[in-house]
């Protein structure tokens, strides 16, 4: 139903422990949004893209697929910071004048803009990094690891369960309404659709019941415990990550004061 | 004048060209974006608000243990929602947010939970939104929104208003202040040179507002239906 | 010569998760026939009809309506929806109203009919599926069999030329299954094809006038039931089972007990009767005079170790 | 005498939307037997299982776990709970995690067991159900019957002195259920106490050893399944019918076919067997040695009408 947990689940890096996925995506996630400069951003986004499709096997097609989706509200965001509006006139903008209202770019704004859209990029990659490679479930265990309250663990893994099911049934309920001509027009489609959510959430109250008897048939006392496969920890991996991240961590500090 | 208002349709025009389908999404600020700063800063105004639910939460499982399964399929509903294409009524497809019913549903405490629980599957399973922007997206989706709704639903029951209007003013305005909230957001992190954080404000609620206006306006609609249709069964 | 009102050719099919569902299936459903659409779990047959009803858009192949290869525009989708109706397996992902009423005009409504038709189709969807003492009942407190009768008369009242069914007995005890079947019959003889997909092959064998097998995408088999059944090599391969009317009517016809040129029972009573009929045959009133204390074991219609 | 290991005594219960589901319901299930409970949509048979594993209280009337009564304080649950376990019919309503494993471990972590015996434990119900190749996939992934079959295990993990099981086969296709009917053989000669509801008669009949019939909330009928099953008024009033086997037999008795003497059979192969036998044991080569299509169709065992 979603590409991404799909590719999760077969991707070749996903018997690797999740905590190491995970602490090399946020620690070179971290370390890009510390640089300012492109340099080290840009070979993130290299890297990670390197790191997805040749080691994880992930398609390419499906990766750069992917790397457009933000793109949205990266053009509109940027273009909302790089457009200057001005009342009086103003040397640095590069532009048009109407009625005494300067609208333009500014050549710092550019460079800000560029430097902007490559470390979103190279943010975004590293994200897939973690998605790409790494089961929720995982993803999971590992912020239980971090401490994370148990009650927010258990609403997640609840929540990640029943995101399947729910859309199951939605999907379920919006081709039984289509084979009805339920979408045939704008005011029948809002009706249908009303009507789908209202439905969905009786449904999932429904469910909610069922849900809680029959882990009350298993013994459920307030508290979800988890089993956990013992997985190694690579030390290989750990000093790949290591060697990685301080390299990248070098780079930011030798373009420190770069221009872009 | 007219030379002016040709401009702006051009650049609405170019605009519309840059948004594909997944334009209900651009609220969520996407991953890197917000400067770190500021991804801690917002990270750190949720909290607790995200206490304050965990706490109310618990207090509700305590009575009833039968709650977290509830607000289990609470939450992979709110996602579903988020999922669902809506018709609009500009033609194009965008999704509800659902924070208005959530919050009208489950109190705007859970919501904040439970929506960062969302949000958290958004930015990992569709790439919408991420993981160091969860704070800011969070504050703005799960925190502001649920609240409006739900005081606006409050208050128009206080005042006797229709029903379907409050629960249209609070669907509505619960959207609205979200997005309002967010430009304010990227407002704050990315100050106009000229005019500071309020130009800024305008330039992203004026670039945004495209989408989100209409959105707004039929999250509102479907609110209500959905409302009706509930109350009826 | 043959009207097919529904045909699938070489279909091919792929859902966006990857899973192959189709693998070049072709079904052609003659007009006004009792067709039964059998497989295992996966094999296909929701998708297929999906196709039918236009939800789905074939990867590679064509699906035709009435002769004519089905379009995709709004319009011809609307068109195809309104002749094909499909009533899915599980009621609870199909009634949406409150109440029944509401909810069997779902359809009709949306095909933009005035309202007196509305009303019109809507009593005689009620008076057909019997259901019309539940009309102001609320959906959601009517019992399984209730509800799977209600969807019935939701895709009844848009009054389609063909009539799918996806597992219709699925969860009904048996007398409420015989029931919905003869209702099948009904709604049969008044002129719309009837579409079944079942993995129940006694049902099948009983009810159908054609039967097609399915198994991993693809058409595997298809003819009158008689033929369909009698292909055990056909049956294991789509993990199916023979009805247990094929079988105990081989198993008599191999002892001798029936006469190999009776053509195959189709329902529970004509075996039966046959079985009355030939036991009868020889020496008609000798079963009932002896006492059947007294008699040997082996034959009751001869006398061999009778005393 | 008999040893009872649940036993239900006039259980009256009305759930608290207003509808009575059970209405002086008894039923005493004797250990280590292949217990099924027939009965049609809505009979009260998952209200009495609920009943069983202490999630329901009865209003009225007594439950009794190895002859004593059930006591409702959280100790006393949990050991009910322990050693009754349900499976229940929707699997997608009771897998709550998506990880099979953690699924599976979710009852024997209750328990408070040591981390190896959790692990023993999940390990040896994924063997018994045949899914430890499935360990690692996300239960989401699953097929329908696969997930049954982990639901299955997750009961099974805790190693339940009693096991329930609400329509184990709905759903499934021939094959898929004989393998799981085949499963429930296995657990039970392991000296587990095997209780399945169902409302499929021809299942039912082959496989218990003692069945109860239910209808509007009470116990209407139970004994040995070939006394159950020849009670034709019992059946009808509680919307059953016969399983074929015991149809087809007495067809053939009453035709003299069979001996009267002979128990029923429990299987299609005893039926098929028994045929087998009585035929052929009179002039046991005869049947043979003819060529088929040259006898008159009367009867293959004597000679009458034969030339």
């Amino acid at each position: 139903m979603f590409k991404i947990d799909q590719y999760a689940y077969t991707s070749s890096l996903r018997h690797v422990h999740p905590g190491e996925k995970f602490a090399f995506a946020m620690l070179t996630m971290s370390i890009c949004l510390a640089a300012s400069s492109v340099l080290v951003p840009a070979l993130v986004t290299c890297l990670t893209a390197a790191a997805i499709i040749l080691v994880a096997r992930v398609p390419a097609r499906f990766y750069f697929r992917l790397l457009l989706l933000p793109l949205g509200f990266l053009v509109a965001g940027l273009l909302a910071i790089t457009l200057t509006i001005s009342r009086e006139p103003d040397p640095a903008v590069c532009g048009f004048a109407i009625r005494g209202i300067t609208l333009g770019v500014t050549i710092p704004g550019l460079y800000h803009a560029a430097l902007l859209f490559t470390k979103s990029l190279g943010a975004v990659s590293c994200l897939y990094f973690l998605s790409l490679t790494t089961p929720m479930v995982e993803i999971i265990s590992v912020l239980r690891r971090l401490k994370v309250p148990a009650l927010l663990i258990e609403l997640m893994g609840l929540v990640y369960r029943f995101i399947f099911v729910i859309m199951e049934t939605a999907g379920r309920m919006y081709i039984s309404q289509t084979s009805r001509c339920g979408y045939a027009g704008l005011k029948a489609s809002y009706r249908s659709l009303a009507q789908l959510v209202s439905n969905l959430f009786v449904k999932s109250c429904y469910r909610s019941q069922a849900l809680f008897t029959a882990l009350l048939a298993r013994g459920y006392t307030g508290e979800i415990r988890m089993w956990e496969d013992p997985r190694p920890v690579s030390r290989k991996n750990l000093a790949l990550i290591a060697l990685v991240d301080f390299i990248l961590l070098v780079l930011v500090l030798v373009s420190w004061r770069w221009p872009v | 004048m007219r030379k002016n208002t040709g401009i702006l349709l051009s650049i609405l025009f170019l605009l519309f060209l840059f948004f594909p389908q997944q334009n209900a999404w651009a609220m969520h600020i996407m991953e890197g974006f917000l400067p770190l700063k500021w991804c801690l800063f917002w990270y750190a105004l949720t909290l607790p608000f995200l206490v304050a639910g965990i706490l109310s939460i618990q207090k509700a499982v305590k009575v009833d243990p039968g709650v977290k399964m509830l607000l289990g399929l609470a939450g992979a509903f709110a996602f579903v929602l988020s999922a669902l294409k809506l018709p609009s009524v500009t033609g194009s497809c965008s999704h509800p947010t659902g924070v208005g019913l959530g919050a009208i549903l489950f109190g705007p405490w859970a919501m904040s939970v439970l929506g960062c629980i969302v949000l958290l599957f958004q930015a990992v399973l569709l790439a919408h939104g991420g993981l160091t922007t969860l704070g800011a997206n969070t504050f703005s989706m799960a925190v502001v929104g649920p609240l409006v709704a739900y005081v606006i639903y409050r208050l128009g029951e206080r005042l006797a208003l229709p029903r379907w209007l409050s629960v249209f003013l609070a669907a509505f305005l619960g959207d609205l202040l979200t997005y309002v909230t967010t430009s304010i957001q990227l407002a704050l992190a990315f100050p106009a040179s000229h005019g500071g954080v309020v130009a800024a404000m305008i330039k992203f609620m004026g670039i945004f507002a495209v989408t989100q206006v209409p959105l707004a306006i039929s999250e509102g609609i479907l609110t209500i239906i959905v409302f009706n249709f509930l109350v009826a069964h | 010569m043959k009207e097919f009102i529904l045909e699938a050719r070489d279909i091919h099919f792929v859902y966006s998760d990857g899973t192959t569902a189709l693998r070049g299936a072709t079904m052609a459903i003659e007009k006004g026939r009792k067709v039964a659409v059998l497989g295992s779990n996966g094999a296909g047959k929701t998708t297929i009809f999906l196709h039918f009803n236009g939800i789905l858009r074939p990867g590679r192949g064509r699906v035709l309506f009435a002769g004519r290869e089905v379009r995709y525009d709004h319009r011809s989708l609307m068109q195809l929806r309104k002749n094909v109706g499909i009533v899915f397996q599980d009621p609870d992902t199909q009634l949406f109203s409150a109440s029944v009423i509401q909810e069997i005009s779902f359809g009709p409504l949306n095909l933009g009919l005035p309202e007196g038709e509305v009303a019109r189709r809507v009593e005689n969807a009620m008076a057909a599926t019997e259901i019309a003492d539940l009309r102001d009942r609320p959906t959601h407190l009517l019992s399984y069999g209730q509800k799977k009768r209600v969807c019935l008369a939701g895709v009844l009242a848009m009054e389609p030329s063909v009539l799918i069914c996806d597992e219709p007995t699925a969860g009904l005890d048996p007398v409420h299954a015989a029931q919905v079947m003869k209702l099948f019959d009904r709604i049969n003889q008044q002129g719309t094809t009837v579409i079944l997909a079942t993995h129940d092959v006694d049902l099948a064998y009983s009810w159908a006038d054609y039967v097609f097998v399915m198994s991993r995408g693809t058409v595997v088999g298809e003819g009158l039931p008689e033929e369909v059944f009698h292909d055990e090599r056909l049956l294991k391969q789509s993990d199916l089972t023979r009805p247990w009317l094929v079988e105990i009517h081989e198993q008599l016809s191999r002892r001798g007990w029936l006469p190999d040129g009776l053509p195959l029972p189709r329902t529970k009573e004509q075996l039966f009767d046959c079985i009355q009929r030939v036991s009868g045959s020889g020496k008609p009133s000798l079963v009932h005079v002896f006492p059947r204390e007294k008699m040997r074991s082996e034959c009751a219609s001869c006398s061999v170790g009778r005393k």
